[in-house]
C-alpha cells in the first residue's frame, strides 16, 4: 500500500490512479486526488492545520521521547530515522485547541513514524490528554493512522500501553465526556483494539483499512478474503464504524457532533 | 514423557538415566556403591538446579508450545469445586477457547475465566488452539458483569499465541471486541487476579489479563508478539527467532522488574509439567493469597488502585521532568 | 395516485370526479350554477368527513401496506435538522431497516430511530421491508444508551409488520435482543417518545416501542398479531381477516381507549398519504408538545412514571378484591 | 410434535421413541423417557412437586383470572375448556417456596394451557412476583414452557405485556436479585422475548425449543432449515442459553447457583 506523502518538488502521482497532481492543489484539497477521491495519507501537524482553528493548538508533552527501555536492537537508529524524517518525537501529538471555536483535546497518530504504533511514548501521552481533557471537561478526538499496533520494540510495556490507554477511555466513558476516533488510512492491532476503538463515536475517511490482524498476521491462514476485506465501507456494513466521512467535510461533521454532545 | 523432553534438556536427561543404570548394575554385586551414588546424585541435582533455573527465553517458548504443560482446564478442575461452567455471549455464539463459569476457590465464590488450548488434536481443533474469536471476549465480559453484579472475584488463566487471526473474526470486529474488555475490565467494580499459566500472546491475552493482580509461572511466556514475527520483521538485521526472544524480554522475572507482573510463581525443579499437583497448588496458594487481600479493599479503592497499575506502566524519557 | 386508493374509497372519489366534470361542464353556461356546485361540494365533504372518520380496521391495515404513506424518513427528513445518521451495533453488523442517528428536532438535541420499510422496490429490498434483525435491535440499544449517556431525548418511528422471521434471525437471537431492548428502554434515563406511524406489528414494533409516551397517527395500526395470522389460527371459526382486523383492535381509538396509546395524532381528512407535510407537522407538534412537558421532570420521577405506565396496563379480573 | 401428558391409565407411549411406559415409574423419572431421554412436559402443579421441599410452597395471586378484555370470539370458551382440563386458572402459577431449604419466588408457565401463552393474567402475575422478590431480597426463577407468546385473544393488551414483564425483570437487575430462567419444552415469540429471556442465567432442558418465530411464522419465508434449529442445544452453540441441565439434576444444579449466588 501506498505510504506516499507530498515531498516530491512541484507535483505528486496518486498512487491509486497515477495521475500527476500539482502540489499545491492537492494541498488545497486536503490531500484528496481530486481524480479519484483516493485519501492519502496525513501527517500529525498537516492534520492539525487541516483541522483546528489557526492559532489556538497548544500541544502537550512535546518532548517525551523513548528511552528504549528493552535495549532493542535497532530501535534507536530507528527512532532516529523517523524524528529526522518526521521532524515528530514519536508516533503522536497531542494537545489542546478549538474547532470553529469548540475547544477540545485533540491526538493524532502518525503513520509515518513507525507505522503508528504505540509504545510507552504514545501511550502515556494519549492517557495524559484524556486526564487532562477530564481535568478540564473538554471532548477529545483521536486521530489513528496506526499499521503497526503495539510497538514491538517496546516489548510488554508497548502492549501494557493497550490496558493503559483503553483503562483512560474507560475513564473519559464514566465522566460522561465525549470521545469521537477517527480512523484514517489504516488502523490495526494494538492501536484498533485499545483506545482507537473505543469511542462513542467511531469515524473513518473512505479507503480506511480497518482490522485487528493485518496482512502480515493473516499470512499465517490461507482464507479467501471477501470483496473489500477491512476496508472502512466493509466495516461500517459489519457495523463497527459509525460513519465514512470524506476529508474535506470533517470540521464540519466534527463540529455537528461536538455542538450536538456538549 | 519423550516428546516431553526438550534439546536443553538431553544432556541432564541422559546424565540422570545414566545413573540409574549405574544404580541398578551395583546393586547386584555385594561392595556398597551408595556413597558413590549419593554423590553423584547430589552434582545431578546441583546441574539440574542450575540448568533450570537458567532456561534460555526461546526454551522456555517451546517449552510451552510443545511439551505437555498444565492447561487451564487442570487449573479449573482442580482448584474449583461445585463448578458450573456456563456458555455464550448471549449474541452470537460460545467460544470453546474459553472456559468460563463459576465455583469454589477455597473458601470464596468466584468466576473463573480460562484460555484452554486443548490437549489431544480433536480438543485442540474444538477449541482452535485456545485463539478466541470476538465471541469469546464478549463472552468473558458477559460473565465478568455477571461476577460485578453479584461481587465475585474473578480468576482468569492467559494461556493463548493471541486472538484468532481469520477473516471471521475480522468480520464480527475482534479489535472492537478486546478494546471493551480492555476498558471494561480496566473498572471492573469486584477483584480481578490473571494468572499468566503458558504462553501470553498480545493483545488475545490481554482481552482477559487486566486483573488487579498479574501471577506468572516461572517458565511461563508473556510477549507483545510471537519472536518469529519479530525476526521476520528484523530480518535484515539477521536475527534468529531464540535472539528475539531474549530481545523481546518476555520472561516472568524480566517482566516482574518492569513491574508488569506482581508475583512469580516458582515451578516444580524440572517445570509445572513434570509435577502437575504441585504447580496447581503452588498457583493455588498464590492466588488466595492474593485474594485474602484484594476481597478486603473498599471496591472504589480496589479500582483506582488497578487504575494506577495501568497507569504507572511505561518508561520513557521526559524532559521538562530530568 | 391511482394505485393509492383503497375500495372504500371508490364511490366517494368517483363522485368527486364527477362534480370536478360537472363544474367543468357548466363553465360553458351562462347561467351562474355556483350555488348548486357549492351545495354538491358541501355535501360531498359531509360525506368525506363521515366516511374518512370511519374507515374499518381492516382497510386501516390496507392502507398502510398497499397506499404510499408517509414513512419513517419521510418525518426524520422533514423533522430533523443538521441530521447526523449513525451505524452499525458495534457487534456483528448494520440493518438497514432501522435508521439511526442525532440531529435538531426544533430546539431540542434529539436520538432518533425509525423502522423504514422503503419506497420503492429497491429500497424495500436494501431496508427488509422494515422487518429488523438482531442486529438492527442492538444498534438501536447501542444508540439509545448513547442518548442516555448525554442525556438527549430519544424520538422513535414504529412502521413495521414484525421482526425479521428468517433463519439468520433466530441464529442470532432475535427474541433476546428484543427482549433486552424492553428491559432497557423501560429504565432508560431519558424522556422516550414513540410515534406509530404506519403498521404496528407485535414484538418486532415492541422492539423500539417501550417510550414514555405513545403517539399514534389516526389511521395507523398497531397489533399483537396480522389479522391474518389471528384468522389462521381461528380458522375453524371461519373468521376473515376484516373481522379478525376488528376483533383484535387495532384501532388507534380503541388502544387509546385500553390506554396503551397515549394520544392520538389526527391525520389530514383523506389521511396522512394525502397530504404528507400536514401529517408531518402534525407528529412534529405532538412530539414537541410531549418533549416539553417530558424533559421537565426529573429522571428518576420520569422512568419510575415509565415503569408505572407499563405495570397498569392489563386487565383482569382479581376475585380477591372485587 | 408431541403435547402428550401422563394422562392414559397405567402406562404412556413415549412420543419421540414409541415405547411404553409404566405412569409410575415415569413419574419417579421426572417424566424423562428412560429409553431415550425424551424430556415430557411436565405441568405447573407437577413442577412444583418435582422441585420445591414439600409443604413449603405459597401460592400469589391464585384466583387471577381473565376478563376476556377484547370480547374476542372463542376466547371465553377455550379458557373455561382449559381451565377445567389442567386445573389452572390461567397459563402461570407463580408463588413463594424453598428449594432445599431456600426461599424463593418461582414462577411456572403451562404449556397446557393456551400454549403457555401470555395475557393480561400472565403477565400481571408475573410483574406481581417479581416485585414480592424485590420487597422480600428473594431470589427468582422462571420456568416457561410457552409455545405461544402473546396471547392473540387479548390483542395488544397481550402484546404490552411483553413490556411490563420486562420492566419487572430490568427492576430485578437494577436489585441485583438473582434471576435464573428455565426454559422447558418450548419457550417462543413474546415470552421468549420477554421476560423468558432476561434471566442472569438462562437454562434449557434437552430438547427444548427456543426462538423467537415459531414453525407458523416461518412457514412464510422459504429457507432450509440447518440441522437442530431451535433446538437446546443449537442455541447453546449460538450462545444464547448458558447451559442445558437434564431434568433429574436440575434440582441440585439450582441449588448450587442459588447458593453461589446468594
Ligand atoms: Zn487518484
Ligand atoms: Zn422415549
Amino acid at each position: 500500500m501506498a505510504r506516499n506523502t507530498v515531498n516530491i518538488e512541484g507535483s505528486f502521482n496518486c498512487p491509486e490512479c497515477g495521475k500527476s497532481i500539482d502540489d499545491e492543489e492537492l494541498l488545497k484539497n486536503y490531500k484528496v486526488c481530486p481524480f479519484c477521491n483516493y485519501h492519502n495519507p496525513v501527517g500529525a501537524q498537516e492534520r492539525i492545520s487541516m483541522l483546528l482553528d489557526p492559532g489556538t493548538f497548544i500541544e502537550y508533552d512535546p518532548v517525551l521521547n523513548t528511552s528504549d527501555p528493552l535495549n532493542f536492537p535497532l530501535y534507536k537508529e530507528r527512532i532516529k530515522k523517523d524524528q529526522k524524517s518526521t521532524g515528530l518525537v514519536d508516533a503522536v501529538i497531542t494537545g489542546k485547541g478549538e474547532l470553529n471555536g469548540i475547544p477540545l483535546v485533540i491526538g493524532i497518530t502518525d503513520y509515518r513514524f513507525r507505522m503508528g504504533s504505540m509504545g510507552s511514548v504514545l501511550g502515556e501521552k494519549i492517557t495524559r490528554c484524556m486526564e487532562k481533557a477530564i481535568e478540564e471537561n473538554l471532548p477529545v478526538i483521536i486521530f489513528s493512522s496506526s499499521g503497526g499496533g503495539a510497538r514491538m520494540q517496546e516489548g510488554m510495556l508497548s502492549l501494557m500501553q493497550m490496558a493503559k490507554t483503553s483503562a483512560s477511555s474507560k475513564k473519559l466513558r464514566k465522566a460522561r465526556i465525549l470521545y469521537i476516533n477517527v480512523l484514517s488510512f489504516k488502523s490495526f492491532a494494538g492501536v484498533m483494539a485499545s483506545f482507537a476503538g473505543l469511542g462513542h463515536i467511531i469515524i473513518a475517511e473512505p479507503g480506511t483499512q480497518i482490522g485487528f490482524t493485518g496482512e502480515r498476521g493473516r499470512s499465517s491462514i490461507s482464507q479467501e478474503l471477501p470483496e473489500g476485506f477491512q476496508t472502512a465501507k466493509f466495516m461500517v456494513e459489519r457495523g463497527m464504524i459509525d460513519m465514512i466521512v470524506e476529508r474535506n467535510e470533517m470540521k464540519s461533521v466534527l463540529a455537528d457532533l461536538l455542538d450536538f454532545f456538549s | 514423557m519423550d516428546k516431553n523432553i526438550l534439546d536443553f534438556e538431553k544432556p541432564i536427561m541422559e546424565l540422570e538415566s545414566k545413573i540409574e543404570e549405574l544404580k541398578e548394575t551395583v546393586s547386584s554385586f555385594q561392595t556398597d556403591f551408595s556413597r558413590e551414588i549419593e554423590l553423584l546424585e547430589k552434582k545431578l541435582n546441583r546441574e539440574k538446579r542450575a540448568l533450570y533455573s537458567n532456561i534460555s527465553p526461546w526454551y522456555k517458548v517451546l517449552m510451552q508450545r510443545e511439551v505437555q504443560r498444565p492447561r487451564a482446564s487442570d487449573y479449573i478442575n482442580s482448584l474449583i469445586r461445585n463448578k458450573t461452567e456456563l456458555f455464550g455471549d448471549r449474541i452470537y455464539g460460545d467460544d470453546l477457547a474459553l472456559i468460563a463459569g463459576i465455583g469454589k476457590f477455597r473458601n470464596y465464590d468466584v468466576v473463573f475465566l480460562g484460555q484452554e488450548k486443548g490437549k489431544d488434536t480433536k480438543e485442540r481443533l474444538e477449541r482452535n488452539f485456545g485463539l478466541m474469536h470476538p465471541e469469546g471476549y464478549r463472552k468473558a465480559l458477559r460473565i465478568m458483569k455477571l461476577a460485578e453484579k453479584f461481587k465475585k472475584p474473578v480468576i482468569t488463566f492467559v494461556d493463548t499465541q493471541g486472538a484468532h487471526p481469520g477473516v471471521d473474526a475480522e468480520e464480527r470486529g475482534q479489535a472492537f471486541a478486546i478494546a471493551e474488555n480492555l476498558a471494561e475490565m480496566s473498572a471492573l467494580e469486584t477483584p480481578i487476579i490473571c494468572v499468566v499459566i503458558g504462553e501470553g500472546g498480545s493483545g488475545g491475552a490481554l482481552g482477559i489479563g487486566v486483573a488487579d493482580k498479574i501471577l506468572m509461572l516461572e517458565n511461563a511466556i508473556y510477549s507483545v508478539c510471537l519472536p518469529e514475527t519479530c525476526s521476520e520483521i528484523l530480518w535484515r538485521a539477521h536475527i534468529t527467532p531464540p535472539e528475539s526472544a531474549v530481545a523481546l524480554k518476555l520472561t516472568a522475572e524480566e517482566l516482574h522488574e518492569f513491574g508488569i507482573v506482581d508475583e512469580i510463581i516458582k515451578e516444580p525443579l524440572e517445570g509445572a509439567h513434570r509435577d502437575i499437583e504441585t504447580a496447581i497448588q503452588r498457583v493455588g496458594r498464590a492466588v488466595k493469597k492474593n485474594l485474602d487481600v484484594l476481597v478486603k479493599l473498599e471496591i472504589d479503592d480496589l479500582v483506582e488502585q488497578r487504575y494506577q497499575k495501568y497507569r504507572n506502566i511505561g518508561e520513557f524519557i521526559d524532559e521538562n521532568y530530568e
